[in-house]
């Protein structure tokens, strides 16, 4: 295979190299991770072309052919989520060192910023290496591996901040991945004992209702929704995205979310669609409109912002899961694509939220909602990209979620599922009710405190404003990703044909 | 002969549960730790029945050898601090108002009720699945011995591990390093500057064992290319080793400067890397070996790997960094006032 | 990429550029904030008067942007758009100069400024939208551009009133939305036209359909004001003066009749609504809206409440002549209604702001002998409430004039009563304000009173309102004239006329 | 040949100028540093008027395209008489304004006001479509409200409001009578509406409509207040010209000649005569001359409606009843004006001496009375011709009224004449002004104008024969003998004089209890709304959920391990069932 | 015949793993229960690949439980390193709440 086709290996192993110079180069850390994120940004970008030019890749690892050796494949949704996480990885790596920059100039525990940013590199790319890997690989217990790795890395980010708080937080959270892992690792075995391969590809060609798929679908689909926090198993998210530093806090809602759920995603779309019936896409769906429900009414009660924000992820996966009963009615590739466009528009835009939330905290030295009247004053852009955010997670026109949610309500009435038409309006309705809440607080600048714009760390703000701004520019040039998607279809018939070169 | 092997996974199989349900039941941690140890080595006595000796090794060295010493120093380091009350449950996740579950007096909640009945319910389902699980499909082996000879190792577990699914092991490295550095970033290894008064004996048997120690591990990396063995088992014996040296006197790994032991950890993984970084020169492929070289380039791998996964365990055990790396200053009330408090 | 595209581009670039360079700003660069906001707002008015002489001479002016499959923004400027342009672009020129003279040394103004620009642009979006789904996507771009405007005061009243305002508006996007992604799913994606639905689909759909129109007008309804949904109009008041200026002669208000002019002319067709037997209610709702803004307008005390009630009962004649539009004459009323409501409203808000800013009256009561302190303003007052009340020869008596012979030629009595009890109204909340204010005597000294040197008040509060006074008188006087308003909505009217 | 010149540019220019001087005057009022020249220019503003009168050829008619939808001026025969009627009037008053606000300091914002009212007047009679005709029509009316409350004194303002009132119910009566006349054509059809056969309500309004201006009965009572407060010049323009407004609007607007509308003649004539007498009876009760004045151009203005009541009844009394209408507005605007400048004279203090002031004023008196020899004995003559082709019901009824009617009269006049001299001797002595020649000059027009004009000349030849002038002589004698006993007995009727409310009380009266009751809509709206949308959604409902503890514990209970795990396994073992049932079913069908 | 027994055993031990980490409030106890519920799913993966009959050994599910155990100790290790400095955090947040305390009675 020519040396040019090695572009895949790259989004995994330039993170994977970056975390171990980092752990063993402190000083210089943090360009060493930038340099990384900026390279697997390139290997995407050479990949989407190469998608576009010439349709899904495969690329068998070591040498050895699917059923033996493990593959790495690309394919429409892969990309995508690849795009989103490199684009998001050079963000939050600008945003944290902003961060860490000015913590340590302002320590509140002389020690810990130094401690938590010299941690927090090698970790982060790890993390990176996780989800890239997870996006990738084509071989399922391959992508327990990631799970794990995805898994342990978020705890351990999370409890760098080293609160109590977030300690407890990070250990429920271990164990929750723990859990989800372990059942996932049940449903690989069950696979494994039924048709005794473990490449996707294959797997998918001989996708077929017998008992062991139901058992392993069961239990992977379970371990998976537990891991995405969906609406009933949803207790760890919150204590762990608010109490965790605000880059941490930006990695876990928008980027190790989405890990598990495109994982859920591919399984029940891509790979053991047939062995689905409707009840388990209603089932799903209900799952989701619980979710969007109950996170919008907790969202509405929180005080503090990062917890108001938290709660808000809470209730946007429920949009993500909501949109499985309309896919699978629909039929439509519509609701397929609004699925994993929705959740790259969420993605930046929860990202862009807790940059800001970050921000604010470290301005104002608290994330109370009700005292946080006239931040504007201080931090105009930071405002103005937590506005432009939760435009985007309302779903007004310019953002990527307005198209989303037009897609998902196209499929809902086309096929007369009035009940998630109205779900998804209700939704809407309490996210404007949570954003304009905040946004007001924000934006007024009550009589006396006059406009003073000091200009922060630079780093600190306008990551956060380009993230928001992307979130928005997904709106307008949603053909370009979509088309992404569209192509993906061919893959299903390329896998089917026993992928692999 | 048949019976007596049938007899003796029935017995063996019931012991396992028994001692699984025994770990649950008893109210003292403690106990259950030391159920746990048993329960790590009747299963390795499993693995072995199966024809699986590479699992049976490794089960004993890492399942038992090293988890069960983790978990008797944790409840260590947990008793102390709390100051010896018995089985304090600690703040946890503080408001668990949920219904105690002493062992003895377990009052069933109708909670707990359901919950159990869910999982017996769960657990029948998957058995009757297993059941009906028609014959079983030949799984990869034949592949596996086919193509044996090109992987430049005979012992196929070595040959799937490291290069048919090498992959799977660089992701794996990569996991126990980051097991490493969380733990690291975590916390200090919480070691008493001096340990008071270790037995003579223990100092002489120390003395002793440490050189017998390193040269079973390094052979059992060695023999990883031919039969069971290889760089986890190896690597686990090893860490047996420097468990040894923390536990006794020689208390210089908390002390050590961090690069030297940062160089160690990421020794293996490095080697990964540079090793899948030649495939791609070489051979225009990530990790791929070429024939001829196969061998030796993997015992390269398997001794670099076996060293750095000996001292990631023995950071496990240490549970911390070293003292003199990234020191903060104990919490001074009076910084709460000061600037921001950190998110 | 023709120059028809550029110049639709330009046109809505030349306020959106502006509006994000202010943005940028710091805020003491007031000149060159300034000179931004009227250049921008100058090249906006040219080049829209170019595209309006080029429209009258037959050249089609369209943008296509596809955002999804089967789902396009569609920018074209047919006359109907022209007109409601080339109205927003004067208004905001006009607007400008005045907010520029409101805001002096008040504080974060390029905030101001930004979003004002910005919510201009939105207008000239909503406008010139070619389809259903731009009108939508400029629609709730709307709510966004002037809720930072209401709540620019930054105290607790403001605030309530931008929550209300809000929960309002956000409700009727929601409803909007939710019809037109229904009507999507019927019709599938369809650009305006005069002929509107497809015979059989009506036919075949005809309760979805009905169900579908007043969803619509619901959702459009809360912008334009209509009864049960006007609530929020009102309390918006409490922004400031060329905010509610700009709110209610041209940005939201207008956006909502606009909206339910192009939904019952170029979405549905007047002919399938009328065998939907939909126009009753059209006509039943415009004149509850007429009489009961009016009557509330009696009541109220505060002169920009009392201005806010007749926008309401205003805009609702609109509505009226688009109801009646089988009948010419009616139609004609109602798309002129749309400019000289326009004008006659932004010349009222403008004086309420001078009287705010000059002397610090809120109430009527507090209006005794303005005349003789601010004369020019309370002239300019004078002849915006004569257009009110329909006395000729100001603009407003000739929309009613084509309403009432509408309502004459459709048949219907009531139509006439209707306005003409409004009429009353109207005279009976808008006479006593300018006795009052000219005849009245002046009881103590007024409450913050401001100097401003030879002139009554601040030159750029002054020239705005004469401007638009003049032009309400001037337009009603010279109607027949060859580019008045009437002889453009006579030729907008062609091609609706079957 | 310079009359030649003259004739051409009035032909072209001169309509426009009509209406164009005063309203160019009227602004330059309002202009600051114009101020000056145009208050002195006041007087002339009615010359391009007189001169358009004499000059301009008869039957012109042009067409301005762009003013206001298409506005048509042209003049035509009543038209003529109109114009030069109420040119006379306006150049008198605007005299008699010079010379009293010569040093008042709100002189010009008067000015202005007249000016106003002025070009509406004139641009009212010239123009020939209904638009125009109703733009002038609403600009005189709300101008002259400036004229009323010049004195800006309490009484002044009443005054003003009841004016006000009623000029706007009369713009809006109007305004749907004029859409309702022109549901046609679009454009407003120029002139008379040809036989258009009017409805009753469309009768009401046009009554309405100009029944104001000419004070029909419901809507007299702004005459009264008006003529009193205003200052003596705007009076005389009132009464004098802005009258005439309502009988050319009649004129227009109803097909005499054309077609019989036998119920609108009845509706007439019964308004007319009530509205004749009822002037009577409260000019006695009166003691101000201007409210004198008032009743009798009340009265007068009820024969007029009488005379447009006959109009109707048939074609041939529609085609006589036209010129008569016109004549008896000239003769009464005449009599009016020296009446006016007669009491502005007294109100001033330049009194002549006793004889010539009452023998001044006795003239304009008895030529309203009808003595013979005067325009009113034509006019009652020609009125009894009219009455007689009624048919018989209606000449009887005419042959007892009219006699009356000029009876009360003339003792109307007398007692005016009483209150008069009363007050001309109370008042200080005066110099002679320009006042005493110019009421000398309208004492003389009254006389000579019905004889010189000619359209008027052969009416006067009717009235020289014998019978016409015993039939004239008689009520007048009678009237004097009854005036003369009832001024020596006292000279005043008992009561108050004035009815106890009046309109403009009715008028807040009614504002008061409207908004009374509309407050009580609104209150209970609000309340209705606040207990459906504000009250669920604040207090028991949805916020409240939100703050209640519901939540907070439901959500802490989801934080226990046990419960989110039990929902792990339920959700497990639901999954597996139903993909197990599916499989199930799937593989029972295929 | 052993296949299947394992395979159970396996499974059961997985359950008792759930039961324990869903049931015991105390992370050590969870986390035993993690590790039995490990250990289960490796003794069922090689139970379902075990072959009496041929008896020849197929070495990729070996390979995927050798990663497995190493992945499971791993995570152990993480939680109870967690699990201790949680401990620690909590004794030192009470010690402070109790210097306060003391503070405040010796300051009144």
């Amino acid at each position: 295979m020519a040396f040019a086709d090695s572009w895949i290996v790259v989004p995994v192993f330039a993170p994977l190299t970056a975390a171990l110079l980092a752990f063993l180069v402190r000083r210089a850390s943090f360009f060493i991770s930038l340099a990384a994120a900026c390279l697997s940004l390139l290997a995407v970008a050479v990949l989407v072309n190469r998608f576009l030019v010439n349709g899904p890749a495969a690329y068998a690892v070591g040498g050895w052919d699917p059923p033996l050796g493990i593959c790495l494949r690309t394919d429409g949704p892969a990309l995508i989520m690849l795009v989103l996480t490199a684009v998001a990885g050079v963000g939050i790596s600008l945003y944290a060192k902003g961060y860490f920059t000015l913590r340590i100039e302002r320590p509140s525990r002389v020690g810990r910023p130094e401690r938590q940013e010299r941690f927090f590199w090698p970790l982060w790319m790890l993390q990176l290496t996780g989800l890239n890997g997870l996006y990738l690989s084509g071989d399922i217990f391959n992508l327990y591996v990631t799970l794990e790795v995805i898994g342990v890395s978020a705890a351990a980010l999370a409890a760098l901040s080293g609160k109590s708080a977030s300690l407890i937080a990070a250990l429920r959270y271990l164990l929750v991945s723990l859990l989800g892992s372990m059942s996932y690792l049940l449903g690989v075995v069950f696979v494994y004992k039924t048709y005794g391969v473990l490449d996707l590809g294959l797997l998918q060609a001989a996708a077929a209702p017998a008992p062991g798929v139901i058992a392993a679908m069961a239990l992977m689909s379970v371990g998976l929704l537990l891991k995405t926090a969906i609406f009933p198993m949803h207790f760890w998210l919150p204590p762990a995205h608010a109490n965790a530093l605000a880059p941490v806090s930006a990695i876990l809602s928008g980027l190790v979310v989405k890990g598990s759920f495109f994982l859920l995603f591919r399984l029940w779309f891509d790979i053991f669609s047939p062995v689905l019936p409707a009840a388990a896409f209603n089932l799903m769906g209900s799952l989701g409109a619980g979710a969007i429900i109950w996170g919008g009414v907790q969202v509405l009660r929180q005080q503090r912002l990062k917890l108001l924000i938290a709660y808000s992820t809470v209730s946007q996966l429920g949009y993500l899961v909501i949109a499985f009963p309309l896919a699978f009615a629909g039929g439509s590739s519509q609701a397929w694509s609004a699925v994993l466009f929705m959740a790259s528009g969420h993605a930046c835009a929860k990202i862009a939220m807790f940059m800001s939330a970050g921000t604010i905290m470290l301005h104002a030295g608290h994330d109370r909602i009700r005292d946080l009247a006239g931040i504007r004053a201080y931090l105009p852009v930071t405002a103005f990209a937590y506005a432009a955010a939760g435009v985007n997670l309302i779903g007004l026109p310019p953002s990527g979620g307005f198209i989303a949610k037009w897609m998902l309500l196209i499929t809902a009435l086309a096929g007369h599922q009035w009940l998630w038409a109205v779900v998804l309006l209700a939704g809407s309705f309490l996210a404007t009710a949570y954003v304009f809440r905040v946004v007001a607080q924000l934006f007024v600048i009550p009589p006396d405190k006059p406009v003073i714009t000091r200009r922060r760390a630079g780093l600190l703000e306008w990551p956060a404003l380009i993230m928001a701004l992307l979130s928005l520019l997904l709106g307008l040039m949603a053909p370009y990703p979509l088309r992404l998607l569209e192509a993906g279809q061919i893959v299903r018939t390329a896998m089917t044909m026993g992928g692999g070169p | 002969m048949k019976m007596l092997l049938t007899g003796f996974d029935l017995l063996l199989a019931l012991t396992l549960l028994w001692l699984a349900w025994q770990l649950l039941r008893s109210t003292d941690i403690f106990k259950a730790i030391i159920f746990f140890i048993c329960f790590g080595l009747l299963m390795s006595l499993a693995w072995v029945r199966m024809h699986a000796p590479d699992v049976a090794l490794a089960e004993a060295a890492i399942g038992t050898g090293l988890t069960g010493p983790l978990f008797l120093a944790a409840l260590r380091r947990i008793e102390r601090k709390a100051g010896k009350n018995m089985m304090s449950e600690p703040a946890g996740n503080g408001e668990e108002t949920g219904s105690r579950w002493k062992a003895r007096n377990r009052e069933m909640s109708p909670l707990l009720w359901t919950v159990t009945a869910l999982t017996c319910c769960l657990a029948g389902l998957l058995i009757w699945t297993v059941l009906i699980i028609p014959r079983p499909l030949p799984g990869l082996a034949d592949q596996v011995a086919g193509s044996l000879a090109e992987s430049g190792v005979n012992n196929p577990v070595t040959a799937v591990l490291l290069n048919f699914r090498g992959y799977d092991t660089l992701l794996e490295v990569m996991v126990l390093l980051l097991g490493a550095i969380t733990v690291w970033s975590i916390t200090h290894a919480p070691f008493p500057p001096r340990v008071p008064d270790t037995s003579p004996v223990q100092k002489a048997a120390v003395r002793l064992l440490l050189p017998l120690i390193c040269l079973i591990g390094g052979y059992l990396v060695w023999q990883g290319a031919y039969q069971t063995g290889g760089a986890f088992q190896g690597g686990a014996v090893l860490s047996a080793a420097l468990v040894l040296l923390l536990i006794s006197d020689f208390l210089w790994l908390p002390g050590m400067r961090s690069l030297p032991l940062r160089l160690g950890l990421t020794l293996g993984p490095l080697v990964f890397v540079l090793l899948a970084g030649f495939g791609i020169l070489v051979e225009k492929t990530l990790l791929r070996l070429p024939v001829e070289y196969a061998g030796p380039l993997l015992l390269f791998l398997e001794a670099a790997c076996g060293l750095s996964i000996g001292l990631t365990l023995a950071a496990f055990f240490a549970g911390g960094r070293p003292a003199s790396d990234l020191r903060e200053t104990p919490y001074s009330g009076e910084a709460k006032g000061k600037g921001p408090a950190e998110s | 990429m023709s120059w028809e595209n550029v110049l639709i581009v330009a046109i809505l670039m030349s306020s959106f550029l502006p509006g994000v360079i202010i943005f940028m700003l710091p805020e003491r660069s007031t000149a060159l904030r300034t000179g931004l906001n009227l250049f921008g707002a100058g090249l906006k008015m040219a080049l829209v008067i170019v595209m309006d002489l080029a429209i009258y001479y037959g050249r089609i002016f369209q943008m296509r942007l596809e955002l999804m499959e089967g789902v396009e923004l569609f920018l074209n400027a047919d006359p109907l758009s022209a007109m409601f342009a080339t109205l927003s672009s004067a208004l905001w020129l006009l607007t400008t100069i005045y907010a520029v003279g409101y805001l002096e040394g008040s504080p974060n103004r390029s905030h101001f400024f930004g979003y004002f620009s910005l919510c201009v642009t939105v207008t000239i979006g909503i406008a010139m939208a070619g389809n259903l789904v731009t009108f939508l996507l400029f629609y709730e771009m709307l709510t966004l551009t002037t809720y930072p405007l209401i709540i620019h005061r930054g105290t607790v009243e403001s605030l309530r009133a931008g929550r209300n305002y809000l929960v309002y508006t956000f409700g009727g996007g929601g409803i909007f939305l939710f019809a037109v992604i229904w009507l999507h799913t019927l019709a599938g994606p369809a650009d305006f036209s005069a002929a509107g639905l497809a015979r059989q689909l009506v036919e075949s759909e005809a309760p979805v359909l009905r169900c579908i129109f007043l969803l619509m007008i619901a959702g459009v309804g809360v912008k334009a004001a209509l009864v049960p949904l006007h609530g929020w109009l009102p309390q918006a008041m409490i922004a400031p003066a060329p905010v509610s200026a700009l709110l209610h002669a041209v940005a939201v208000v207008k956006a909502g009749a606009f909206g339910v002019t192009r939904i019952v002319l170029d979405v549905f067709g007047v002919n399938n609504i009328i065998e939907l037997g939909l126009m009753p209610w059209l006509i039943a709702i415009a004149a509850a809206t007429i009489i009961w803004g009016s009557l509330r307008a009696l009541q109220q005390d505060g002169l920009k409440q009392r201005l806010a009630f007749s926008t309401v009962s205003q805009i609702s004649y609109i509505a009226l002549g688009v109801s009646l539009a089988d009948h010419r004459l009616a139609l004609i009323g109602g798309l002129v209604h749309l400019i000289h409501q326009g004008l006659m409203k932004i010349t009222l808000f403008f004086c309420a702001g001078n009287l705010a800013e000059t002397l610090g009256i809120h109430r009527i009561s507090e209006m005794a002998g303005v005349g003789r302190r601010l004369p020019l303003t309370m002239a300019a007052f004078t002849v915006g409430a004569m257009g009110m009340i329909g006395i000729p020869p100001t603009v407003g008596f000739i929309s009613k004039w084509y309403l009432c012979l509408g309502g004459l030629e459709a048949g219907n009595q009531w139509v006439i009563m209707v306005l003409i009890v409004s009429s009353l109204l109207n005279g009976a909340y808008f006479l006593p304000v300018i006795i009052t204010a000219w005849f009245g005597k002046q009881q103590g000294p007024w409450p913050q009173e401001r100097k401003f040197g030879r002139l009554e008040t601040h030159w750029m509060l002054l020239i705005p309102p004469l401007v638009t006074a003049l032009t309400v008188i001037a337009a009603g006087v010279i109607a027949n004239a060859q580019f008045s308003p009437l002889t453009w909505v006579k030729f907008v009217v062609q091609d609706y006329s079957h | 040949m310079f009359l030649q010149t003259l004739q051409n540019f009035m032909n072209e220019a001169g309509l426009s100028l009509v209406a164009g001087v005063p309203l160019l005057l009227a602004a330059g009022c309002w202009a600051r540093c114009l101020r000056k020249w145009s208050f002195r220019l006041l007087p002339l503003a009615a010359l391009p008027a007189l001169l358009a009168v004499l000059l301009v050829s008869p039957g012109l008619e042009i067409q301005v395209k762009w003013f206001f939808m298409g506005g048509t001026m042209g003049i035509d025969a009543s038209a003529r008489i109109f114009l030069g009627v109420s040119a006379c009037a306006w150049l008198f008053a605007a005299l008699a304004a010079g010379e009293k606000f010569r040093d008042d300091p709100h002189r010009h914002r008067f000015a202005g006001y007249f000016l106003a009212s002025m070009g509406g007047n004139f641009g009212l009679i010239l123009a020939r479509d209904i638009l125009d005709f109703y733009l002038f029509f609403a600009l005189m009316s709300f101008s002259a409200y400036g004229l009323i409350i010049h004195n800006r004194t309490a009484a002044a303002a009443k005054a003003g409001r009841v004016y006000l009132v009623l000029v706007f119910l009369s713009e809006l009566a109007m305004f749907t009578a004029l859409v309702l006349l022109s549901a046609r054509g679009e454009v407003p059809l120029a002139g008379a509406i040809p036989g258009a056969d009017l409805s009753p309500l469309l009768i009401i309004l046009l009554f309405m409509a100009f029944g104001v201006k000419v004070g029909a009965l419901p809507f007299q009572s702004w005459m009264a207040l008006s003529y009193q407060q205003a200052p003596v010049p705007g009076a005389t323009a009132l009464a004098g010209a802005m009258v005439n407004a309502g009988i050319i609007g009649w004129l227009r607007f109803f097909p005499f000649g054309h077609v019989v509308l036998p119920g609108g003649g009845v509706f007439f004539i019964v308004m007319g005569a009530a509205a004749a007498l009822y002037g009577v009876f409260f000019g006695l009760y009166q003691d101000k001359p201007g409210r004198v004045l008032a009743s009798s151009s009340i009265s007068q203005m009820g024969l007029v409606t009488l005379i447009a009541g006959y109009g109707l009844l048939s074609e041939d009394a529609g085609m006589s009843a036209l010129p008569l209408m016109t004549l008896f507005a000239v003769h009464h605007s005449l009599a009016k004006t020296s009446l006016f400048l007669g009491y502005d004279l007294v109100d001033r203090g330049g009194r002549p001496a006793d004889a010539i002031l009452a023998a001044g004023l006795l003239v304009p008196c008895l030529s309203l009375a009808g003595l013979p020899l005067t325009s009113g004995a034509m006019i009652k003559g020609a009125l009894k011709e009219l009455a007689h082709l009624g048919g018989d019901a209606w000449y009887v009824f005419g042959a007892v009224f009219l006699p009356l009617s000029s009876v009360g009269t003339t003792i109307l006049m007398l007692h005016c004449i009483g209150l008069l001299r009363k007050r001309s001797r109370a008042g200080p002595r005066g110099k002679t002004t320009v006042i005493a020649w110019l009421w000398v000059l309208s004492i003389a027009g009254v006389v000579l104008v019905p004889w010189m004009w000619q359209p008027l000349r052969e009416m006067a030849g009717y009235s020289l024969r014998a019978r016409t002038v015993v039939q004239s002589l008689w009520p007048v004698g009678l009237g004097a003998v009854l005036a003369w006993l009832w001024l020596n007995a006292g000279g005043r009727l008992p009561g108050r004089g004035r009815p106890s409310a009046d309109f403009d009380d009715l008028v807040r009266w009614v504002h008061v209890r409207f908004l009374y009751m509309l407050t009580l809509v609104t209150d209970f709206l609000d309340r209705l709304r606040d207990k459906i949308v504000r009250e669920p959604f604040r207090q028991r409902g949805f916020r409240r959920f939100i703050r209640s503890r519901g939540p907070a514990r439901l959500e802490r209970m989801l934080g226990r391990w046990p419960v989110v795990f039990l929902f792990y396994l339920l959700l497990s073992v639901v999954l597996f069932m139903m993909m197990l049932t599916a499989a199930y079913q799937k593989s029972e069908v295929g | 015949m052993t296949t299947i027994l394992y395979s159970v055993t396996g499974l059961l031990l997985f359950v008792f793993g759930l039961f324990a980490l869903i049931v015991c409030p105390h992370p050590l106890r969870k986390i035993l229960g993690g590790n039995v519920m490990s250990a289960g799913i490796f003794l069922f993966l090689v139970a379902a690949s075990y072959r009496a009959d041929t008896g020849e050994i197929d070495a990729v599910p070996q390979a995927m439980v050798l990663t497995g155990i190493v992945v499971s100790v791993c995570i152990t290790a993480v939680a109870l390193v967690l699990s201790t400095r949680l401990q620690q955090a909590a004794d030192q947040g009470a010690r402070r709440r109790r210097k306060r305390r003391r503070e405040e009675d010796a300051g009144e």
